[in-house]
Formats: C-alpha cells, sequence, structure tokens
C-alpha cells in the first residue's frame, strides 16, 4: 500500500503541474500571447524550494503550509484513481465521501492558521473572503453531492463507481447536479469569477502574501496534488471513474479544461456577488438535479 | 568561484561531506542546474517609480510576453525574485523601495528603467530625487533609454538570466557583503525622516538587529 | 475548599459506579407522589457525563477564589441534574428539574457582570420551560392516574390524538427552551455570555444537555419512536414528526451559525455556536432510526466535551487578560501556546474535521439523514457546517492570532496549570474519540436497545460502520499524523534559512513600515461582510429580541391600564361594588 | 378546654390589657405570646382527638349558641393560632425597636383580632358569625391605623367604609335569611335553603357573595386592599394576608358548600377567581411599593384559591388547602422580613431590595418567593401541584394553562425583586435582622421546607378539611345537635 501511495503522490506531482502548465498555456492563448513553457510550474517550483531564505514567523506559521499539504495527501488517497483495478486505491476503504468533503476545507483552514499567524491584514483579509466564499461555493457541490449518495444510497465513491457501470455514467443521468458539481469546481479551482481570496489587486495576493520560499513551493506542490484528487474525485462521481491511464488522463484534462475555458471568460465577482449568485442560480440547478433523483429515482 | 557556492540549497557540512566523498563534481553540476531553474523562472514586483512605468504592462501582456521567459509578475515582495524600479527615484519613494527589496528573498536582483537611476538624468540637480541609485541598493542590469521599448526589457531580462545562469556575483551579495555602506548612504540621503524600524535589520535580528 | 468540592464531586461518579446500573430506589413523598430514581443506560450515559463534566469544571475552578456558597450551589446543581437523569417519575424529573433552575440561577447571580435584564430573561424562561413541563406532567396525569415514566407510556397510546400532540408540544416547547432552540434562545446568548466564566462551560456543556436527555425521554421513553410513527405517518424514508424536527433543528443551527459569525464579545459566539451544535442533536433526535437516535448521542458526547473545552480556554484567558472581547485579544499564542493548542484541537472538533471526534458524530448524523432521504436537512446541516468554519477561524483568531490590540497582551504569561488540566484531559478525549469512534459504539447499543431499535454494528474500535459506508478514524488519524510527520521532515530538511523573525510590524506592506496606531488585527470584526450577502443579510437583521422585548413592552402597558383602577378613591371603590351587585343581580334574577 | 376558650381567653385578655400595662411592657408582651401559645398547643391538641367537636352554651343547638370544629375549621384554627404566635413573637423586636410605640392598642386589638377570626371559623350560627366578622372588622381598622400617620389613616378609614358596605350586605342577608327559614342555624339554614324561593335565594346569595367577597378581596371589590397594606404596618400586614383574609374566605367556602350551590354558581366564583388573580397579577407588575407589591401577590394568590376551592373536588379541594397554608407561611414570612428591611432602610419603595446587604435575609426571601411560585421543594410547588392534578383530573385543562401563564407573569415581579437582591452594584447597607426575628424567620422558612420535601405532614390534615368541607354531613349533625 506504501508503495502505491507513493506512486500516487508522484504521479499526482507530474500530472497536477503539467495541468497548471497547460493551464498557463491555454490562457496565454486564449490571450493572444505565446506563453510559457508546459514544465513552467515545475521551474518555479524548483527555484523556490532553492531560495535562501525564508519569512518565517513562528511555528504555526511554519506548520501551517504542512498542515494544508497533508490535507491534501490525505484527500488524494482517499480517491479511487481507477475504477476497475485495485492498483492505485490505496486507502479509499478507509474513508468515504463525506471524510473527503471535510479534509478538503481541512488543509485551507490550518493554513489560514498560519496565515493568521503572519500578521498580515491582507492575508486575513484573503482567508476571510475565502471562508465567506466557501458558504456559498459548498452549497451547490452539497447538494450535488448529496443527490449522488442518496442515489446510490451510500457514500462510499467505489460503490457510487459501480453503480455507473451498470446504471449508467451520473453526468447523463443526473446532469443537473453535473453542473451545479462543475459551477462550485470553478470556484474550488480558484478560477475566475469566483477567484475572489487571492486577488492581487485587491488583498495583495490574500492567504499567499507572506509566503515565501519553501513554504511557497509546498503550497504550489499540494496545490497540483490537491487539483489532481479533485479532477479524479469529479469524474469519479459524474464520469464513471477511469479504467485506464489515458482514460484517466481525458477525462481528467476534459473536465480541467472545462474549467479553464469558464475561467479565463469571466471577470471577478466582489464576494458578497459571488456568494449571492452561488446562492441562487447553481443553488437551484442543483435543487431541481435533487428533486429528480428522490422523487423520480 | 566562490560565488558559485552562494547558489547552493545546501549547507556547509554537506558540502564538506560532498567534497570529502569526491562528489564536489556533483555538487557543482547540481549548483549548475538550479541556477538553471532560477534563471527561468523569475517572479518580478514591478515597482513604477517613474515615468517608464507605462513601458511594463505591454511587456507583460499579449504583445511582448514576458511570461514565456518565465518572468511572471507578483504582487508581493516576499514572493519576489526581481524588482523592477522604472525611472527617478524621489527620496521618498527611496525608502519604500528600500524596505521592498529588504523585503525580498534571496537571491533577489535589481533592474532599473532608464537613465536617472544611472546619475540622476534629467533631474541631475533636483533637491528630491537620488543620482545614482547604486549606492542605495545594488543594481543588477540597467536598461537604458528615456525611456526603454519593452524590446529593451526583454534584453535586461535576457541578461540577468544570462547572469544569473552563470552563477556571477549579483548585487543582494555585493548588498550583503557591503551592508554598512549602503546604510549610511540610505541614511545620508532620508537622515532623520526615515521610518524607526528602517535601521533594523529584519534578517539579522541576532546579531543585535542593527546595520 | 475547592479539594473538598473535588471529592465531593467525585463520590456521585463513584456512587453511580457501584450501582452499576441496578439503581432503583423510591421514596413516598405523599400519598399520590412517589419519587423513584431508576437506573436507565440513557440515564446512566447522561448523568456520567454531567458529573465528570462537573468534576473538571471543578478542577479548572481551582485558581479561582470562589466562596463555599458557589461551590454548595454547583454541587446542588450537580445532583439536580442526577435526579432529573435517573428519575423514574415526573414528579422526580420536575423538582429536580426546578432545582436546576434557580440552583443555577443563584450561581449566575453571582457573576460580576450579570445584569438584572439578563438574569430575568434566564429565570422567565426556564420558568416558562418549566411551566409547560409541568402543565404536560398534570395533563398526562389526568389519562395515566400516574406520574410514572412506565404507566404514562403505557397509557399514552390510549390518549386522544389532540391531548397526545398537545402533550408532545408542551413537553417539546420545554426541552426546546432549555436546548436553545432558535425564537426560544432569547435568554441563552445573555447568560451564557454574562454568568461566570467558568459556569458558561457547565451551562452550554451539561445544562443545555438536560433539554436533549428531556427530548430523549420523550420521544424514545414515554411516547416511543414507534408510536410517533403510529401517530404522524411517514415521509420519504422517515417519518413526518422527525421532519418537522429536522427542520427546526436544521433552521436553528443555521441562523444561529451567522448570528454566531457576527459576535463581538467571545462567550456570545460560543453561546450562539452552542445553540447551533443542539441545532444538530434536535434536527435528527426526531427521526427514531437507529443512527438518527446514535448520531444524536454521539454529538451530545462530542459537543459536551468540546464546549467545555472551548469555555473552559476562554475563561482562562478571560481571567489572565480580563478582555472579553475579539477587538480587545489577539497575538496570544507566542504567549500562551499550550492554550492555543488546547483552542485549536477544540475549533477542528467544533468544525467537525475528520481527524478528531467532531467528525464521527457528524457522520452518524449524516448517516441518518441518507437513511431517511431527508436530502435537504442532510446539506442544511452540512451548509450550517460549512459557514460553521468562519467562526471557528474568528474564535481562534480573534484571540490567539493577528496582532494584540491593546496593552499588557504582549507580556502576557501562560494560564493557570489547573486550567490546562481539564483542557487537556478533554482534547485528549477529543483526539481518542477521533481516533477510536467505533469505541462509543458499545456505549449507544444498551440506550438502543432500550428505545427498541437495532444495534448499530461493530467492526472494531476503530471503524465507524454503517449501511451507507463507513469510516476508519483509526487510519485517517495515523495517516494523517504521519504524512504530517513526513512533511514537516521533509521541508526542514530543505535548508533555506528560516528565521523565526517575530516582529509583528515586519509585513509585507506596500513598502510602508506599519506603526503601533496601525490596525493590523483585521480578522476580529470579520462577520460584517455577511451583511452584504442578501439571504444572510435577512437572517442577521431579525432578531426575537424585537417580540420579546414588544412582549415586554405590552404587557408592561397593560400592567398599567389594570393599575389605574387601583388608584384609592374610595367612593368609585363604592360605586363600583354596588354596580356590580346590580349587574349581578339584575342577570342572577332574570336568568 | 371547650372551644368557646378560643373566644373568651383573648378578649378577656383583652379587657385585661390595660392593667396588664401598668404591670410594665414585659408582662403584657409576655402573656400575649403566653396567650397565643397556649392557643396554638390547644389547636394542635385537637388534632389528636376524634372530630367534630362541639362546645355548646347552655341550651343545645340547634336553638342554642354552639361552636363546632371540624377537619375545615382545625387546619384554619391550626393557621391563625400558629400566626398568633409568631406575630406575638415578632412584636417583642418590633416594640424594642419602636420603644415609643403604644404597646396596650395593639395588643387589644390584636388579640380581639385573632378571638374575632377564631369565632368566625368556629361558630355554627349566621348570626353570631356576623358578630365575628364586625369584631374581626373593627379590629382591622384600628390596626391598619396604628400608624397614626396619613396613610395609616386613611387606610383605617377606608376599611371602615368598605366593611361597613361589606356589612351591610350580609345583614341583609341574614334578614332575608332569618325571613325565609326562620333560624340562624347554619345546620338548619343548610337542610332548608333550596327551600327558599329560588329569586329570593339569588339575592340572598349575591348579597353573601358580595359582602364576603368585598373582605376576601375579590377581583371587583377590591380596589381598597392595596391601600390598606400600604397603610399598615409590616405584622399587620401579615395578619391580614395569612389571618383575616383566609378568615373571610373560610366563610366564603364554608357557607357556599353547606347550602349546595348549583354548579353555575361555581363556574361564576372561578371566573371571578381567575380575573382576581389576572388582574392583580398584572398590576403587581407595575408597583414602586412594596408593601402593595405584596398586596397584588396576596390578591393573586387568594384569586387561585377561589378558583381551586370553588371546584368541588376533593383532590383540589385538598391542594388548594394546601397552598392555601403554604401561602400564609410564606406571606407571614415575607411580611415580617419586610418589616425588618423597612424598619432599617425607612423607606417602602421596592428599590429596597437593592439597597440591603444580609445573606440570611437574601436567603428568607428568596425561600417565600420561591414557594409562593411554587418552585420545589418548597412547600408552594405541593400546593400548586396538587391544585394543577385536581384541575387535571376533573379535566378542565384552560384552568391550568390559564394558571400556569399568569404564574410566569408572577415570576416576573418576584425575580425581580430577587435580581435587585442578588445585584452586586450599588451601594448596600448592612442589616441586622436580631435574634428574635432570626429565630422566627428560620422557624417560617424551615416550615416552608418541612411541607415543601414531607408533605405527607400537613396533606394529612387537609384531606380531612376538604372531605369535611365538600361532605358537611358531620358538620351538619354536630351544628343540629343531632349527634349530642
Amino acid at each position: 500500500m506504501i508503495f502505491q501511495i507513493i506512486l500516487l503522490i508522484m504521479l499526482a506531482y507530474v500530472v497536477g503541474f503539467i495541468y497548471f502548465g497547460l493551464y498557463r498555456n491555454i490562457l496565454a492563448r486564449i490571450q493572444g500571447r505565446y506563453g510559457p513553457t508546459i514544465y513552467q510550474s515545475f521551474y518555479d517550483s524548483i527555484k523556490l524550494f532553492s531560495k535562501k531564505n525564508t519569512v518565517n514567523y513562528g511555528w504555526m506559521f511554519y506548520l501551517g503550509p504542512i498542515i494544508m499539504a497533508t490535507g491534501a495527501v490525505l484527500t488524494l488517497i482517499l480517491v479511487p484513481v481507477f475504477s476497475d483495478s485495485d492498483f492505485l486505491r490505496s486507502a479509499t476503504s478507509q474513508g468515504n465521501l463525506f471524510v473527503l468533503l471535510y479534509l478538503m476545507v481541512l488543509g485551507p483552514l490550518g493554513n489560514a492558521l498560519a496565515v493568521g499567524t503572519g500578521g498580515n491584514p491582507f492575508g486575513v483579509m484573503g482567508v476571510v473572503r475565502g471562508l465567506t466564499r466557501l458558504i456559498g461555493l459548498e452549497l451547490p457541490f452539497y447538494i450535488a453531492v448529496v443527490g449522488l449518495i442518496i442515489a446510490a444510497n451510500s457514500s462510499d465513491i467505489v460503490h457510487i463507481i459501480d453503480m455507473q457501470k451498470t446504471g449508467g455514467l451520473n453526468i447523463i443521468n443526473h446532469p443537473l447536479l453535473f453542473i451545479a458539481a462543475m459551477i462550485s469546481m470553478v470556484g474550488f479551482f480558484g478560477e475566475s469569477p469566483f477567484d475572489i481570496p487571492g486577488a492581487p489587486q485587491e488583498v495583495y495576493s490574500g492567504p499567499r502574501t507572506e509566503f515565501s520560499g519553501k513554504f511557497l513551493a509546498l503550497l504550489m506542490s499540494q496545490g497540483s496534488l490537491f487539483a489532481f484528487a479533485k479532477l479524479v474525485l469529479i469524474i469519479d462521481l459524474f464520469l464513471g471513474g477511469a479504467d485506464s491511464l489515458w482514460m484517466l488522463v481525458l477525462k481528467t484534462l476534459a473536465i480541467f479544461v472545462t474549467i479553464i475555458f469558464i475561467g479565463v471568460v469571466y471577470g471577478r465577482y466582489k464576494v458578497e456577488q459571488a456568494v449571492d449568485f452561488l446562492m441562487k442560480i447553481p443553488t437551484l440547478i442543483a435543487l431541481l438535479g435533487l428533486a429528480r433523483v428522490i422523487w423520480f429515482g | 568561484m566562490e560565488s558559485g557556492f552562494h547558489g547552493s540549497d545546501l549547507d556547509s557540512s554537506l558540502k564538506c561531506k560532498l567534497e570529502e566523498s569526491g562528489m564536489a563534481n556533483t555538487h557543482a553540476i547540481m549548483e549548475k542546474a538550479v541556477n538553471w531553474f532560477r534563471s527561468r523562472s523569475i517572479f518580478v514586483v514591478a515597482y513604477g517609480t517613474g515615468c517608464g512605468a507605462i513601458e511594463m504592462p505591454p511587456t507583460f501582456t499579449s504583445r511582448y510576453d514576458a511570461e514565456r521567459m518565465g518572468v511572471v509578475g507578483v504582487a508581493t515582495p516576499r514572493q519576489a525574485d526581481l524588482i523592477i524600479l522604472s525611472g527617478y527615484l524621489a527620496y521618498k519613494t527611496l525608502r519604500r523601495v528600500i524596505r521592498t527589496y529588504e523585503q525580498m528573498q534571496r537571491p533577489k536582483y535589481v533592474i532599473t528603467l532608464g537613465s536617472c537611476p544611472i546619475n540622476g538624468g534629467m533631474y541631475w540637480d533636483s533637491y528630491n530625487t537620488i543620482k545614482k541609485l547604486d549606492d542605495y541598493i545594488p543594481v543588477d542590469v540597467y536598461v537604458t533609454g528615456c525611456m526603454p521599448r519593452p524590446e529593451s526589457v526583454i534584453e535586461g531580462f535576457v541578461l540577468l538570466q544570462e547572469r544569473i545562469k552563470n552563477g556571477e556575483k549579483a548585487g543582494w551579495q555585493k548588498y550583503d557583503e557591503n551592508l554598512k555602506f549602503y546604510k549610511d548612504n540610505q541614511k545620508r540621503v532620508l537622515g532623520g525622516h526615515i521610518d524607526p524600524s528602517y535601521e533594523t535589520d529584519w534578517y539579522n535580528l541576532e546579531n543585535g538587529g542593527v546595520a | 475548599m475547592n479539594s473538598i468540592f473535588l471529592l465531593l464531586n467525585i463520590l456521585p461518579i463513584l456512587f453511580l459506579y457501584q450501582f452499576g446500573g441496578d439503581l432503583h430506589v423510591s421514596f413516598s413523598l405523599t400519598k399520590d407522589f412517589t419519587l423513584s430514581l431508576i437506573q436507565t443506560p440513557l440515564g446512566t450515559f447522561f448523568a456520567y457525563l454531567s458529573l465528570i463534566s462537573f468534576l473538571l469544571v471543578t478542577v479548572s475552578q481551582k485558581s479561582k477564589k470562589l466562596s463555599c456558597n458557589y461551590y454548595a450551589l454547583q454541587l446542588l446543581l450537580s445532583f439536580a441534574m442526577l435526579i432529573i437523569v435517573l428519575a423514574g417519575d415526573f414528579i422526580t424529573f420536575f423538582i429536580g428539574w426546578e432545582i436546576m433552575t434557580w440552583s443555577s440561577y443563584f450561581i449566575i447571580s453571582k457573576s460580576n457582570n450579570i445584569d438584572i435584564k439578563s438574569l430575568q430573561k434566564y429565570i422567565l424562561f426556564s420558568l416558562a420551560s418549566a411551566f409547560s413541563l409541568i402543565a404536560a406532567i398534570v395533563i398526562s396525569y389526568s389519562f395515566a392516574n400516574s406520574f410514572d415514566f412506565a404507566t404514562i407510556s403505557a397509557s399514552f397510546k390510549s390518549m386522544p390524538f389532540d391531548i397526545q400532540l398537545t402533550l408532545i408540544i408542551l413537553f417539546s416547547l420545554s426541552f426546546f427552551t432549555k436546548a436553545g432552540v432558535i425564537g426560544l434562545h432569547y435568554w441563552v446568548v445573555d447568560t451564557y455570555s454574562k454568568a461566570p466564566d467558568l459556569f458558561s462551560s457547565i451551562l452550554s456543556a451539561v445544562m443545555s444537555k438536560m433539554g436533549i436527555y428531556g427530548l430523549f425521554l420523550i420521544y424514545g421513553n414515554i411516547v416511543g419512536y414507534q408510536e410517533l410513527k403510529i401517530m404522524f405517518g411517514t415521509i420519504l424514508n422517515g417519518t413526518d414528526f422527525g421532519y418537522t424536527l429536522a427542520w427546526i433543528g436544521v433552521a436553528t443551527s443555521i441562523i444561529a451559525t451567522f448570528k454566531a459569525i457576527t459576535q463581538d464579545e467571545v462567550k456570545r459566539l460560543l453561546a450562539y455556536s452552542s445553540i447551533a451544535q443542539l441545532g444538530y442533536i434536535i434536527a435528527v433526535i426526531g427521526f427514531g432510526t437507529t443512527y438518527g437516535v446514535a448520531g444524536a448521542l454521539y454529538h451530545t458526547l462530542i459537543h459536551t466535551i468540546i464546549k467545555l473545552l472551548l469555555f473552559i480556554n476562554v475563561a482562562a484567558i478571560i481571567a489572565q487578560t480580563g478582555k472579553n472581547r475579539f477587538s480587545e485579544l489577539g497575538g496570544l499564542i507566542y504567549r500562551t501556546p499550550v492554550s492555543f493548542v488546547m483552542l485549536l484541537i477544540g475549533i477542528i472538533g467544533l468544525a467537525g474535521m475528520p481527524p478528531l471526534g467532531g467528525f464521527a458524530s457528524k457522520f452518524m448524523m449524516y448517516n441518518a439523514a441518507i437513511n431517511t432521504k431527508f436530502a435537504l436537512i442532510l446539506i442544511g446541516m452540512l451548509f450550517s457546517g460549512a459557514a460553521s468554519f468562519l467562526y471557528c477561524y474568528k474564535l481562534v483568531y480573534g484571540i490567539y492570532l493577528g496582532h494584540p490590540t491593546s496593552k499588557g497582551l504582549e507580556t502576557q504569561k501562560e494560564v493557570p496549570l489547573s486550567y490546562l488540566i481539564p483542557q487537556i484531559i478533554l482534547a485528549l478525549l477529543l483526539v481518542l474519540t477521533g481516533a477510536f469512534p467505533g469505541a462509543f459504539v458499545k456505549v449507544i447499543n444498551p440506550i438502543l436497545t432500550q428505545f427498541s431499535l437495532k444495534a448499530l454494528p461493530y467492526d472494531g474500535v476503530g471503524i465507524m460502520d454503517s449501511a451507507v459506508g463507513n469510516f476508519n478514524g483509526l487510519f485517517i488519524m495515523s495517516a494523517f499524523v504521519a504524512f504530517f510527520v513526513l512533511i514537516l521532515l521533509l521541508i526542514s530538511r530543505i535548508k533555506s534559512k528560516a528565521k523565526n523573525n517575530i516582529n509583528r510590524f515586519d509585513i509585507s506592506y506596500c513598502g510602508e513600515v506599519p506603526s503601533k496606531d496601525t490596525s493590523l488585527h483585521y480578522g476580529f470584526g470579520f462577520g460584517t461582510e455577511l451583511h452584504r450577502i442578501k439571504f444572510v443579510n435577512a437572517i442577521l437583521k431579525r432578531s426575537t429580541a424585537t417580540f420579546y422585548d414588544a412582549l415586554a413592552l405590552q404587557t408592561k402597558r397593560s400592567s398599567e391600564l389594570l393599575s389605574r383602577m387601583y388608584y384609592g378613591n374610595i367612593h368609585n371603590t363604592m360605586i363600583i361594588i354596588l354596580l356590580f351587585f346590580s349587574a349581578l343581580f339584575f342577570i342572577g334574577v332574570n336568568s | 378546654m371547650s372551644l368557646g376558650y378560643y373566644f373568651l381567653l383573648p378578649v378577656i385578655f383583652s379587657f385585661l390589657t390595660p392593667y396588664f400595662k401598668k404591670l410594665g411592657s414585659f408582662t403584657l408582651r409576655g402573656s400575649s405570646i403566653l396567650l397565643s401559645f397556649i392557643l396554638f398547643v390547644q389547636s394542635i391538641a385537637y388534632t389528636t382527638m376524634k372530630l367534630p367537636q362541639i362546645s355548646q352554651f347552655s341550651i343545645k343547638p340547634p336553638l342554642g349558641i354552639a361552636f363546632v370544629l371540624d377537619g375545615y375549621s382545625l387546619l384554619f384554627l391550626l393557621i391563625f393560632t400558629f400566626s398568633a404566635v409568631i406575630v406575638s413573637f415578632y412584636m417583642l423586636w418590633y416594640f424594642k425597636v419602636n420603644p415609643k410605640r403604644d404597646e396596650a392598642r395593639f395588643y387589644v386589638f390584636f388579640n380581639m383580632l385573632i378571638a374575632g377570626s377564631i369565632g368566625m371559623i368556629l361558630s355554627c350560627d349566621i348570626f353570631n358569625l356576623y358578630i365575628f366578622f364586625e369584631i374581626v372588622g373593627i379590629c382591622s381598622y384600628t390596626l391598619s391605623a396604628y400608624n397614626k400617620d396619613k396613610l395609616g389613616l386613611e387606610s383605617g378609614i377606608k376599611y371602615l367604609i368598605i366593611g361597613s358596605i361589606a356589612s351591610i350586605f350580609i345583614v341583609f342577608a341574614i334578614m332575608l335569611i332569618y325571613l325565609q327559614i326562620g333560624t340562624v342555624n347554619l345546620g338548619l339554614i343548610a337542610q332548608r335553603f333550596h327551600e327558599i324561593d329560588p329569586k329570593i335565594s339569588v339575592l340572598i346569595v349575591l348579597m353573601l357573595f358580595i359582602g364576603f367577597g368585598t373582605k376576601a378581596e375579590l377581583f371587583p371589590m377590591n380596589f381598597w386592599a392595596p391601600d390598606i397594606y400600604q397603610g399598615s404596618i409590616s405584622s399587620v400586614n401579615g395578619l391580614f394576608s395569612s389571618v383575616v383574609a383566609k378568615a373571610y374566605l373560610f366563610v366564603f367556602f364554608h357557607l357556599f358548600y353547606l347550602f349546595g350551590l348549583s354548579s353555575k354558581y361555581m363556574l361564576f366564583v372561578m371566573v371571578i377567581g381567575a380575573i382576581t388573580f389576572l388582574v392583580s397579577e398584572f398590576t403587581a407588575l407595575n408597583q414602586t411599593n412594596v408593601k402593595r407589591l405584596f398586596a397584588y401577590s396576596t390578591l393573586g394568590q387568594l384569586g387561585i384559591l377561589f378558583m381551586a376551592l370553588s371546584t368541588n373536588s376533593s383532590e383540589t379541594v385538598s391542594g388548594a388547602l394546601f397552598h392555601l397554608t403554604s401561602h400564609s407561611i410564606s406571606k407571614l414570612l415575607i411580611f415580617l422580613a419586610l418589616g425588618i428591611l423597612i424598619h432599617h432602610l425607612k423607606s417602602t419603595k421596592i428599590s429596597i431590595f437593592g439597597d440591603f446587604k444580609s445573606r440570611f435575609l437574601t436567603i428568607i426571601f428568596a425561600i417565600g418567593f420561591l414557594s409562593i411560585l411554587g418552585i420545589p421543594p418548597f412547600s408552594g410547588f405541593v400546593g400548586k401541584i396538587l391544585i394543577l392534578k385536581g384541575f387535571a383530573l376533573s379535566h378542565n385543562y384552560s384552568a391550568i394553562a390559564f394558571i400556569l401563564l399568569v404564574s410566569i407573569v408572577e415570576a416576573v415581579y418576584f425575580f425581580r425583586l430577587t435580581a435587585m437582591m442578588l445585584d452586586k452594584k450599588g451601594t448596600k447597607r448592612v442589616v441586622h435582622v436580631g435574634f428574635i426575628n432570626y429565630i422566627l424567620l428560620c422557624v417560617l422558612a424551615a416550615l416552608i421546607v418541612i411541607f415543601g420535601l414531607f408533605p405527607s405532614l400537613l396533606i394529612h390534615y387537609t384531606d380531612l378539611a376538604a372531605n369535611a368541607l365538600i361532605n358537611p354531613t358531620d358538620y351538619l349533625k354536630f351544628a343540629l345537635g343531632v349527634g349530642l
């Protein structure tokens, strides 16, 4: 199991960084630029790891990014990567969807402690924005997830994947839930119009203001792990998981690119606008999907 | 060359071990690799001190796209490797510039745009601009012109990248070595109008915190 | 003084342990009233919960110089709660209930910052709760001819439906008031925030649980979950009754959560958080399924632990600094690091994050909602949980992180050991319940049997098992610790000079150096931006205070109006008497 | 000892008071205490005897005058004599701290008041009853004017006027009864009451209702009562609340059940009681004078008693009598403690509760308040729950709801006072209770607690009383002289 976990983390690390490079490229192309190389994120991360000094405001500041990375790794090992084989399924049987939902917040909350310790008001502003946004962001996502759980009558992700093998993909069965979850995902990936917490123009890059050097590098690395975990989670829930590596790449890439395409065409909401919006349209869509699950199967 | 070790992310004990086991060569290769990565990824905090600020947006956006060389803008000096000072510096600005520079993490570099930071330029006899920026913070690359076109700025980036790649001794090392010189100069022009914490060397608090 | 009462607090625990579940005492008060104490699994659970809480709080009271009266009243309170949970009939229950009411009233009145209005609020709501209880008791007596739980339970089925409904409503109202369901929570916040700091922990952790105990008693024992199902019919996979109750609970939890975020006083935030957490319990208590009852019980346990921990922690900080507002605190992390870690563990539990026990209880409740297909309830609970991260963060940020906002905080010392010991014990409990969520199954199963529900499956001490998914608490805990240590080791190996630079002014502040006057402690005020969100503002701008203040005003006015009759003019009195006589005579002769 | 001594001894004592006064105040006070003590002990002695007891004077009833003691009157006898003992002890302290007051005047009327009240409950013919009624009335007038100041005299005069009006109604009623039946013996009246022409009987009942209702402070006739309480001294307040009002209430219900009135009347009395309760409690909320406040509280409690006593069910009536006993003790406690407070703080404003500092008095007041509110483990709780239980057994849920809702209003002002006492802010004056009062208040508080914890001690007597009240066959036998 340990070997699988290490392999999984490495895979996620590589795939995550490459996706992020891809993202920067796609963004550049849309903006009419050439863009960096696809490996640019590696360069950034290695450079940051090899910075000669790093600001540290004390032990809680030190531990914050580590808690965040731990949360990301835990999330990663609890998501089943391949639907058929037990390969890379590592620790999936030890948790369930609710554990994942909460683990996804544990990391950011841990990091928020570090930000608070840092004492930079801009960082805390970012955290508060993030937590406020979370109120709106979680709502459609929770409804979607609850809809799936009730449809499958199980909070076990493996079970949800197995259900889709016989009963058809959830994206077809529950399209409304998928749409709602995708809107939330745009926010979870920090894309516009929900990229409120880290807005460099408004709050001085928010929670990351005081992080430099290896801490920033760690945050970036866990970000790529976490992004991969989230993508896999989405394809597990809605696209029936993946049975081979190329299927995995294809599906995750499809989701990722969709999210990017949504992200690049929008401006940024204010936090209250974002929550207002998320509480209206996506929530309504999700509720309709939920009603369908409850009353029509 | 001594400066080669400055870019190391390995501590001296490890370095000794490597040398003992005849792996100094490996270490040098790693050093080179790290320097290459550093040159490929430069986070910029662009400080629009003077008129050159107008040249920076085209440099970073679609037309000239500095990002293709790994040069990206960031908001805070904590994350930045490079500070671009775009033009003349009033004393008042200098104070902020020094503060920002000191908050950047090593290795860190400075690029200036235009002639004013070199010798005062058209403000050579002004009562409240500095004449030679290099007296106050170490400048790595001067991009001349009044104002320099984005092409020149990009050339400046390329030059800087070359120097980083080659592991040449950079401005921040000079600053650390000759801290007293720089601090005296800064004190001379800013006089009593400096922040109370200005003299504190934030990164050497164990040395009494005084420069 | 403290050690004497500490011993006195241990005695009932030993006493209860000695009886080991077979306690059965009765005492004849009059020919009609027999007081009886019977030990049931449910009662035993709550008894241990309250007794141990009292013990821990007494430990932390060591450093406070409290009078003998205070301890005596507190002992009386603990005794009253013991009576409540061990009562075998309603008279005993009611006597315990009322002794609890007034003994806690006198303890609260000993606080330094209590005012008459808050005291009045507390006692009037408590009495309203008690009177609604006694009304229900005598009504059930009129049908059962007995106050005994068993007899009333047996005759409940034969009562007419409207009486059954009235009884359930009256009982529920009474216990809802104690638990602080929204609308009836008017007293909770003021009382919790103005009571003696350490006593607030009792109020929140134990006394509100008596309301929960009452609800269990009524729904589980007296009425019976099966009977509720027959009475009210079903919706989805659950009962109508459970669904209604669940909405009450969820509404309570959502509204209280948002109210909590906007508070500036530390204990007011905790009070609202307490209301919100009890909202969860009330949401699932009526389901009448194994998971509903188990979830409610588990969350009762976890909430008791967490609220004791948080209130003791906050009390220590208030005692140490003399400040009780977020806007006056801040930056204590390096001054009181142990307290900080304790609070951190507390809020991770409160937010229901996985490695700690808070998650296990929430998971159980979510399971209950999935079982009954109450999707909206589940979403409501998840939503309120997501919003609760905000106040959790505010709690830890406002006190410990950020910058000190008033003088003296920078030279603060760690709080006394007597405060820390109970906190450490509670934090350990929280960790243990997180790592071994299955251990609690063995405690719950007898209670489930008592309610004639199916027992929970038991798959090992580390695993919480359910029909709709399971999780291994032990694995998650150990994986968390393992990865944490691993990443910590890796990161610390990277020799990038990481200096502990904790100067509060050395922050990236746009090239400026903030001065002492610069306001850098931003987070204490958060919650204000919530007013700009329409939905949240709709919740925040409404308050039950409007209603109750209007009620008080109208009562006062009617009282003024009525007292005008008594202005002492003897002629008018005579005339009224004569007129009254004539009117009666006229009516009497003609009828 | 013949029952007649209950009346005779105090009267003789009253007449001898001027001589006692010459012997010195010690003799006066001591003999008064002794007297009340003898009466109390004698009353306790009656609890062991077979009831009813009768004492006839010269001629056998129904023609002659007689005193009859049944279970119902025994309970009241105990309450009255006990109150007399407590008050006469309390007066020791009162005259010690107010040396210039006229002791003899007080003792004369005090003992006459006790004598009259006992006479009212023992007398078995309606004309004697009227005489005792007047005696009690006259003593009350003078006692309420004992403070010879503006308020005292005002209250005395008011009481006099109201008392006269009540007397007129009662005299007319007695006259009508005598005209219709030709007797004043209660037994005979009870036997033949249904023979009276219904229209006349309505008139008689109404007049009795107005007469006794006025004195027993029922709602539309009680506008005078708070003024009386305000004008008189605390110990007299205590007497009014726990003896005089209870004596009128006794007669009211005694006649009520003897005459066997129909359920219409009962409902009417219950409604009037409820209105009294409601109006008094609401009015009390707005009071700034402590004495008026407790006066309204007394009115309110009388309202509950009227509600509960008119139910004709032995459970409820027994509960009501328990509540009545407990209320007498609690009100005596409160008024006596209040007297101490007023003496030290020289004010009757409600704010005095926030101005004193005495842990003992705080506890005493708290016990009194909690007991009146019916909170366990104090005696008021047992009374209240018995009343509620009685109502529940007759499925009268609206009465239960009413009592409980209004009790919350009652709680508002009682706990406002408690909160003021417990409030730590402001300057507080230390109040010394005094040794005698300490003992007295402890005894009263102990009784409240004991009756709360062991109600069966008292319930035995209230059950007896309730049965005697509702089924007065034994009483009738004796009143008619059949059993002799």
